[in-house]
């Protein structure tokens, strides 16, 4: 049992896949539940690609892949997600089956590469399987815009990577990490830091960076829309948060822009979502504020409730875009105005709906509470007051608009609206706000699993 | 040296997204920006005066200059990604082109 | 031995099976939710007086309580008025969109309540404080209007978070989240701040000027037997937050020699004062009934204010009094005011007329309660006002004895308009049929009146509990025996005033009824300067009440309103703003930042 | 020890008490006239030199009243016609007994020099009962307070029953009312 | 206990004989001040006693029941009023504010009533009084802070005291802004002329008396002149240094009144907005002006 076979598997499957589109969806659940069941057995720890022994042994040359706690939760939650969504989508989006397995092979990559060069690979692959999945928006003009800022980025991030590499003539992060710590000189990697943070502040969704987003999201269906604003927004939160954590040293005028950058993102992405009537919109914006939190969190060192933001989001916007696109794919509209009364004859949905949204909003019995007010502790007892009012202010305001949405969609307008939910959507509704709801009131579970993370992080650290 | 020259490509590329609204002509200075790139990397990877072939040898020459492979190695796989990127991105002009039936962004009503 | 813990998990409980319940059908499980609450307030009452109440905790996590004087006193003044309320539930339920959660959401605030009265971790206060909220949040939207649930929700949770931020620079200062340790490590310019950000959260959830906007709109249009909860007892949550904060924190600053008290109390006084004229003005220009009582609410939301930021015994007796009369009466006029809707199906005063004559006990229960709103002896609403004003006047805080004076004038005049063009005057004929509430709806509305004149008449007992509170916040009490209340400049003597006020009705009453019966005529024979009216909308005067006086403030009165309207559209327009910088459908945009972004970082660094 | 002798006690009625108290009630009643001047005609011009500094109506204890409910006396000042008379009996219905009304002119005696047209009454106490008539077109202050002081004295005689004879022959007068006004159909702003 | 509310009841009734002969003795005043006669001095009485042998009507159990609230209201009111320093019904709890709030009971069971007549006439006049009151009382209010807080006691007894203990130094004399101020607001309560706002016979036909005769408007009139009795007292007590006799009581309750109805006599009515205009302008000021130099600078004469 080898790591690699997570991302081999996949892109095997994917090359299978277009020879036989028969069979290519089923092979995308068998090769999802593989994955699944495979990490339950993997150990943790690097895994060596290519290269010969003496120099991986002594050196770390060649590619290496590392698998810890933090790797394993965003790959479970990775492939879960993407087996999930696919099977909701499973009549509807057939064609799609060999890209979402491209999707897998990318992002499992991403997020379990340890070779600097490597990782461009993926965010290769991955981006490009995102451009494709867009393209099942039918609107060619944002899935290419998406495809060139895209583009521009991951090429930025190249440039990082290779300047770096030229300064410190290795691509293995674990290498690089101990190099940097040892000549402490942060002022020259502030260039490669800088090209490679935007690189992947593109495809995180983080402020100045994502004009793609709203073009992408703003049309999405109910395969984009989850699969762009919870799956790839999930894993790119995941890879930021290993770098920002781990490579990243942001000191001086670095910490200050990317904090403003950050701090800027949060309260933007609310704002501009308070003034959308676009359900879709709102959802969008407010999963660019979110990316922002969980970054911020990243750059200040409070890991382990930046992670568990990461995976309620992720939950949480799929069953929002879930439920929002649906709806407005039999509506025909994504105003909010449009979509009153959505949950008068869909009263489970609404439910789940209601309780995923105040998740989002942070509010008490439910999962997002528990992590908000860890995370504000956190920061609180590292002095970020300033932050931590940024952070409540934002949420202030995306208080106020999930609520006008959430009263709009339980109370009809003039005209009564139908959107019917087969029981797959409801059961994966019900199971992911139970889920929240659990974890809101019981968190025992999280704090404990707290420590375990911090050392395999230390592990890493140490290299 | 070349290096330079480079940068001044990748920039040529950056300066070719930031003004031009045509679709095919955006996808031109990617590629101008991606050999920019592709340049820059196979230059960092030149050292001068090297006169063995870079393989590992079990003896630990470590006086011995050559030319650092990994770069090539890199600027391949990255031709290839770029390439396969282009190919994408022409396939969506493709698709404009047939949906509105011109290139320039401008002219296009595609609310978004 | 009652457990808090376990009344919170009784209460989660109860809600799921009221739920059920309510499914199946709305009489029982409004039924079940009276006898859920009963039995919180049974307990709570059979207990907590002498502070008997179990607070270890077994199974709830990282949740600790403790009990307070204090929390008590609030806690069974909130369940007190929930109880009041739950008995109306029977019969308004099944006009609800949303019945079943109706019942649900609202135990559920009530488990929040007890929670959060009872905790003595600012962790814990802030999740009840926030699952009060939300609970609560969902309530709102399912009366008249959908959008008062958002500027509910804002301002509450405006409110919430400048708590929270104030918590965190608590926990920063002291590193505890114990509500007395923390309040206690604080000093300095800390503790400025974060007695700055609770004011602000009081301010919020009192809905005190200049945070106020949304009483009205929640009050106005939220179910009608949830607008007693949200003015009688919810409300009352900012008032525990300001005694944090004036009390707890009080922070040092500066010092009026004058008055003898801090600058920053002044200034919350001077707040307070603010808010009960604008309440007062704004109320009685205001004309649907609710929304006027929200006004009221307002008002009376800054008594307490200026109550406690006069650091004596004296005025915290008054303000910890004001709050127990004003949410009895509050509740006993929001709840005939309820009644009658459910008969008539409308709040504006300018629609209805004459109800009393068709709910004369209804009618009662206002009158007590507008009697007890207004600061009329023999009503509750009189002890405290004596005692707020006795602490004004011996501070001789002059501007804020301008604001108590023409507040408590003031409510003479805006509620005796619901008196008079709600229950009084002419008998419209729209409501010819309409019927006295049935006799459940009757039985609270008894035990407010009965209350209401309790607590006018013999204060002692209360003020006596009062004192341990003020004992517990550090001050010293006030003398009050049985009959009498010791202020710092009179004596009063409650019980004494009642008796003589029947002495004097009864009086009257005999040279009533010794000289000639009357001729009983109809309403509409009455003088019209000899002009045969045959329509009783042209004799009822109800629209524009005030006429000659709200033309003196008619301009200023929306200022509020639009500054906070303007408010919304200026975010709204930052939003815009954002949108056309960052989403722009151009590309060039988006390499403009990165480009601006690397040249900025490499200016002073690298290049 | 209890008599067992029965002696009759001298109790008194209630009608007896009621006609002492009444005969005491007469007293405040006559000394303290208020006025609900039916301001009609011509005769209103000289009421008020008759309330102010030269005659001073005040000493009798009289003034004038604003509204029906207060006053005692009806003061019929110049002719009526027919629209008024319906206001007239109107307003005399809301006033509280004991009530007396006056008519002042000669216009509600006769019709004075109205006693031809088709739209005024000839004779007020056709409609209504009348206690004292001043006569005179228009009476000067001195016979108006003259008749003032004549209605005090019929009060004192008990002869001023003019409320109870609209009691006792209610029938008499409405029908009189009616043939004069006719009868009323529609009922709103504009008609009556 | 039962002395001393007979007591009260005495003072109640005391007030009322004394308020109507002093308000007839002033219609005299008034009626010579315009070349006229005048009635006899006992003609309030009559007029009262007349009223209450009328047969009424009523419209409705509230109409009645208010005039009861009302009446008795007041007579409680007037029930802790003191006479002198010394004669008072029930000692130390002549608090000054159960003075101006139970008589608002007073004015509620009287507004109630009219409301309930269902005329428009009687709510427009409640409406002027009340606002007429929310105009007056606070520079009165504000004025009687300042004497409170000098005096460090709101038992109308000690003010007295408190005024014959410094030399006969009266608080009209010592703070001659407030007195006037006081006796501005006096001439508001008791509805004298430039703010008879509420009454205003040619305009709204009485105001809220509208509906009213017989023994509902004779016991309104009772009302009215006991608490025209408290209001005068109150000023007599807090600006006059009260009184130790009787007669002291008597001399001082008839000046203050008959200057009131003097000025009334030779004024024209306010607008019911210029009431309020006028009193949160001039009064105000002069009373906050009084009750900053009283108070922060202690200047008191």
């Amino acid at each position: 049992m080898n790591a690699v076979l997570l991302i081999v598997i996949p892109l095997l499957a994917a090359f299978i896949s277009i020879v036989s589109k028969k069979i290519a969806p089923y092979l995308l659940l068998v090769v999802g539940l593989f994955n699944i069941v495979l990490l339950f057995f993997l150990e943790n720890g690097l895994v060596f690609i290519g290269g010969f022994d003496v120099a991986m042994n002594s050196d770390l040359l060649g590619i290496s892949l590392l698998l810890d706690t933090y790797a394993r939760m965003a790959l479970w939650l990775i492939n879960g997600l993407i087996l999930v969504i696919f099977c909701l989508n499973f009549k509807s989006y057939k064609a799609f089956s060999s890209i979402l397995l491209l999707a897998m092979a990318g992002l499992n990559g991403l997020l379990l590469t340890n070779d600097l060069f490597n990782f461009f690979v993926f965010l290769e692959i991955s981006g490009i399987a995102a451009y494709l999945i867009t393209s099942a928006n039918k609107k060619p003009v944002s899935t290419f815009r998406y495809l060139v800022i895209g583009a521009i980025g991951s090429s930025l991030f190249l440039f990082g990577v290779v300047v770096l590499y030229a300064m410190y003539g290795t691509l293995n992060m674990i290498v690089m990490i101990q190099a940097i710590q040892a000549s402490g000189n942060y002022a020259e990697v502030i260039l490669p830091f800088t090209l490679m943070f935007i690189g992947l502040g593109v495809e995180a969704k983080l402020l100045p960076f994502n004009a793609w987003v709203k073009g992408v999201l703003g049309h999405s269906n109910t395969l984009t829309g989850p699969m762009i604003a919870g799956v790839y927004a999930a894993a790119m939160s995941f890879v930021l948060g290993r770098f920002i954590t781990n490579l990243f040293v942001f000191e001086g005028s670095l910490l200050i822009v990317v904090t403003v950058l950050l701090a800027l993102g949060i309260l933007a992405g609310d704002v501009m979502a308070f003034s959308s009537t676009k359900t879709r919109e709102i959802l969008l914006f407010s999963s660019i504020a979110q990316a922002s939190i969980v970054a911020l969190l990243f750059v200040n060192g409070v890991i382990i409730w930046a992670v568990y933001l990461i995976i309620a989001n992720a939950l949480s916007k799929t069953v929002m875009f879930l439920v929002i696109n649906k709806a407005t794919k039999d509506v025909g509209s994504d105003e909010s105005e449009a979509l009153r009364g959505l949950f008068v004859n869909n009263k489970l949905v609404g439910l789940t709906f209601t309780l995923v949204t105040l998740s989002v909003m942070g509010l008490p019995l439910l999962a997002g509470f528990v992590i908000k007010l860890n995370f504000l502790t956190q920061l609180a007892g590292i002095g970020q007051i300033v932050l931590i009012a940024i952070i409540l202010v934002a949420s202030v305001i995306e208080g106020i608009y999930f609520v006008r949405l959430i009263v709009k969609l339980w109370y009809p307008g003039e005209s009564e609206i139908s959107v019917k939910y087969n029981y797959s959507f409801k059961a994966v509704f019900i199971v992911i706000a139970l889920a929240l709801l659990v974890f809101g009131t019981y968190s025992t579970p999280l704090t404990k699993l707290d420590n375990t993370i911090d050392t395999v992080m230390e592990v890493v650290n140490n290299g | 040296m070349i290096q330079y020259a480079s940068i001044i490509l990748f920039v040529i590329g950056i300066y070719g997204l930031f003004v031009s609204k045509n679709v095919i002509k955006m996808i031109v200075s990617l590629n101008i920006m991606e050999i920019g790139l592709n340049i820059f990397i196979i230059s960092i990877g030149f050292v001068g005066g090297g006169a063995i072939a870079p393989i590992i040898s079990s003896t630990q020459d470590l006086g011995l200059i050559f030319v650092d492979p990994l770069p090539q190695a890199l600027v391949l796989t990255a031709i290839v990604i770029g390439v396969g990127t282009t190919a994408l991105a022409l396939a969506f002009a493709k698709t404009i082109y047939k949906t509105y039936n011109t290139f320039e962004l401008d002219e296009m009503e595609e609310s978004a | 031995m009652a457990s808090v813990e376990l009344l919170i998990l009784f209460l989660v409980g109860a809600g799921v099976i009221a739920y059920i319940l309510t499914r199946f059908n709305t009489f029982l499980g409004s039924i079940f939710t009276i006898f859920a609450v009963m039995f919180v307030f049974v307990s709570l009452a059979g207990y907590g007086f002498g502070m008997n109440m179990d607070t270890t905790v077994n199974i709830l996590p990282g949740i600790s309580f403790t009990e307070t004087y204090l929390g008590f006193y609030f806690a069974i003044i909130i369940v007190f008025v929930y109880l009041m309320v739950s008995f109306f539930h029977p019969y308004y339920l099944s006009e609800y969109k949303y019945k079943n959660s109706y019942n649900l959401l609202f135990l559920l605030s009530l488990a929040g309540i007890l929670g959060a009265f009872y905790t003595d971790n600012f962790l814990n206060l802030f999740f009840f404080f926030e699952l009060i909220i939300w609970t609560t949040m969902f309530l709102i939207p399912q009366g008249k209007s959908k959008e008062a649930a958002v500027s509910y929700f804002g301002f509450s949770i405006a409110g919430s978070v400048a708590m929270l931020i104030g918590i965190f620079i608590t926990y920063n200062v002291s590193g505890t989240f114990s509500i007395y340790q923390g309040l206690a490590a604080l000093s300095g310019t800390n503790a400025i701040f974060v007695f700055v950000l609770f004011i602000i959260a009081a301010f919020a959830k009192l809905g005190s000027f200049p945070l106020h906007i949304w009483l009205p709109i929640a009050h106005g249009n939220a179910p009608h037997p949830f607008s007693p909860v949200l003015s009688g007892a919810l409300v009352k949550l900012g008032a525990f937050i300001g005694v944090l904060a004036l009390i707890r924190i009080a922070p040092a600053t500066g010092l009026f020699t004058a008055m003898d008290l801090p600058i920053g109390q002044y200034v919350v006084a001077i707040l307070g004062s603010m808010s009960i004229v604008f309440g007062t003005l704004m109320a009685i220009k205001e004309d649907d009934a609710k929304k006027l009582l929200a006004y009221s609410s307002m008002s009376h939301g800054g008594y307490i204010l200026v109550a406690f930021s006069i650091l004596n015994g004296i005025a915290f007796a008054g303000g910890f009094y004001h709050i127990l009369a004003h949410a009895l009466a509050s509740a006993g006029a929001f709840m005939a005011i309820a009644a009658v809707a459910r008969a008539t199906g409308t709040t504006k005063m300018k629609e209805l007329g004459g109800m009393i004559h068709k709910m004369p006990i209804t009618y009662l229960a206002y009158l007590i309660a507008i009697i007890s709103m207004a600061g009329i002896p023999p009503m509750g609403g009189f002890i405290s006002k004596w005692l707020i004003f006795q602490a004004v006047i011996d501070k001789g805080m002059i501007f804020v004895g301008i604001a108590v004076f023409f507040g408590s004038v003031g409510s003479f005049l805006y509620v005796f308009r619901p008196l008079a063009a709600l229950f009084l005057g002419q008998e419209l004929t729209e409501y010819k049929k309409v019927k006295e509430a049935p006799l459940l709806m009757l039985i609270p509305t008894f035990i407010l009146m009965g209350l209401n004149v309790y607590t006018g008449v013999f204060p002692g007992g209360i003020l006596k509990f009062i004192n341990n509170i003020i004992v517990e916040l550090g001050y010293t009490g006030i003398e009050v025996s049985t009959y009498e209340i010791n202020g710092t400049n009179g004596i009063l003597n409650p019980a004494l005033i009642g008796l003589i006020f029947a002495v004097g009705s009864g009086i009257a009453f005999l040279i009533f009824i010794v000289l000639k019966k009357s001729r009983k005529v109809e309403l509409m024979d009455t003088y019209t300067a000899a002009n045969f009216v045959h329509d009783e909308h042209l004799l009822h005067y109800a629209v524009d009440f005030y006429a000659p006086l709200e033309r003196l403030y008619e301009k200023q009165s929306n200022w509020m309103t639009k500054f906070y309207t303007a408010l919304a559209e200026k975010v709204r327009e930052l939003g815009k703003l954002g949108k056309y910088l960052f989403m722009s459908k151009n590309i060039s945009t988006t390499v403009f930042w990165i480009v601006a972004i690397i040249i900025f970082l490499l200016w002073g660094e690298v290049l | 020890m209890l008599s067992t002798k029965y002696t009759e006690k001298t109790k008194l009625t209630k009608d007896e008490i009621d006609r002492k108290w009444w005969e005491v009630g007469d007293y405040f009643r006559r000394n303290s006239l208020w006025l609900l001047m039916y301001c009609t005609g011509c005769c209103a011009v000289e009421l008020p030199p008759s309330m102010t500094s030269a005659y001073d109506m005040e000493r009798l204890g009289m003034g004038p009243m604003a509204t029906p409910r207060q006053a005692d006396i009806l003061l019929v000042s110049g002719y009526l016609s027919l629209k008024t008379l319906r206001r007239l009996i109107y307003t005399y219905e809301q006033m509280s007994e004991p009530k007396y009304v006056i008519g002042l002119g000669s216009c509600p005696i006769n019709g004075g020099i109205y006693h031809d047209s088709h739209a005024v009454i000839n004779q007020l106490d056709q409609y209504i009962p009348v206690d004292v008539y001043v006569a005179g077109c228009m009476p000067n202050p001195e016979s108006i307070l003259n008749g003032f002081v004549d209605l005090m004295e019929s009060i004192k005689n008990k002869t001023a029953n003019s409320w109870k004879k609209y009691r006792d022959n209610n029938e008499w007068y409405k029908q009189n009312q009616k043939d004069a006004l006719g009868e009323v159909i529609i009922h709103d702003e504009f008609h009556e | 206990m039962i002395l001393n509310i007979l007591i009260g009841i005495g003072i109640a009734f005391f007030g009322f004989v004394l308020q109507t002969s002093i308000a007839g003795i002033n219609r005299k005043i008034v009626g010579r001040l315009q070349k006229r006669h005048g009635p006899r001095w006992y003609q309030e009485f009559i007029d009262i006693f007349k009223l209450l042998s009328k047969r009424s009507i009523t419209h409705g159990w509230i109409f009645d029941f208010g005039v009861i609230m009302a009446l008795g209201g007041i007579i409680a009111t007037a029930m802790f009023m003191p006479l002198t320093n010394n004669f008072l019904a029930f000692e130390n709890f002549d608090n000054f504010f159960i003075f101006v709030y139970l008589i608002a009971v007073g004015m509620l069971g009287m507004a109630m009533s009219a409301s309930g007549s269902g005329n428009p006439w009687a709510s427009i006049g409640v409406m002027r009084a009340l606002t007429t009151m929310l105009a007056y009382e606070v520079p009165f209010l504000i004025v009687v802070l300042t004497i409170i807080n000098l005096t460090g006691n709101s038992s109308l007894t000690e003010i007295m005291l408190y005024q014959q203990a410094s030399g006969n130094n009266w608080f009209l004399i010592a703070l001659p802004i407030g007195g006037l101020v006081g006796f501005i607001a006096l001439m508001g309560m008791l509805g004298k002329k430039p703010f008879e706002t509420y009454v205003a016979p040619a305009e709204i036909a009485s105001g809220p008396m509208v509906e009213y005769g017989g023994k509902q408007l004779g016991m309104l009139f009772i009302m009215n002149e006991i608490s025209a009795f408290i209001e005068v007292s109150l000023f007599v007590h807090l600006f006059l240094g009260g009184a130790t006799n009787i007669f002291e009581f008597l001399i001082k309750y008839f000046v203050v009144y008959t200057l009131a109805n003097l000025i009334s006599s030779v004024n024209g009515r306010f607008k019911i907005d210029q009431v309020v205009k006028f009193f949160y302008k001039w009064p105000l000021i002069m009373a906050v002006t009084q009750a900053v130099i009283a108070i922060y600078f202690g200047w008191v004469i």
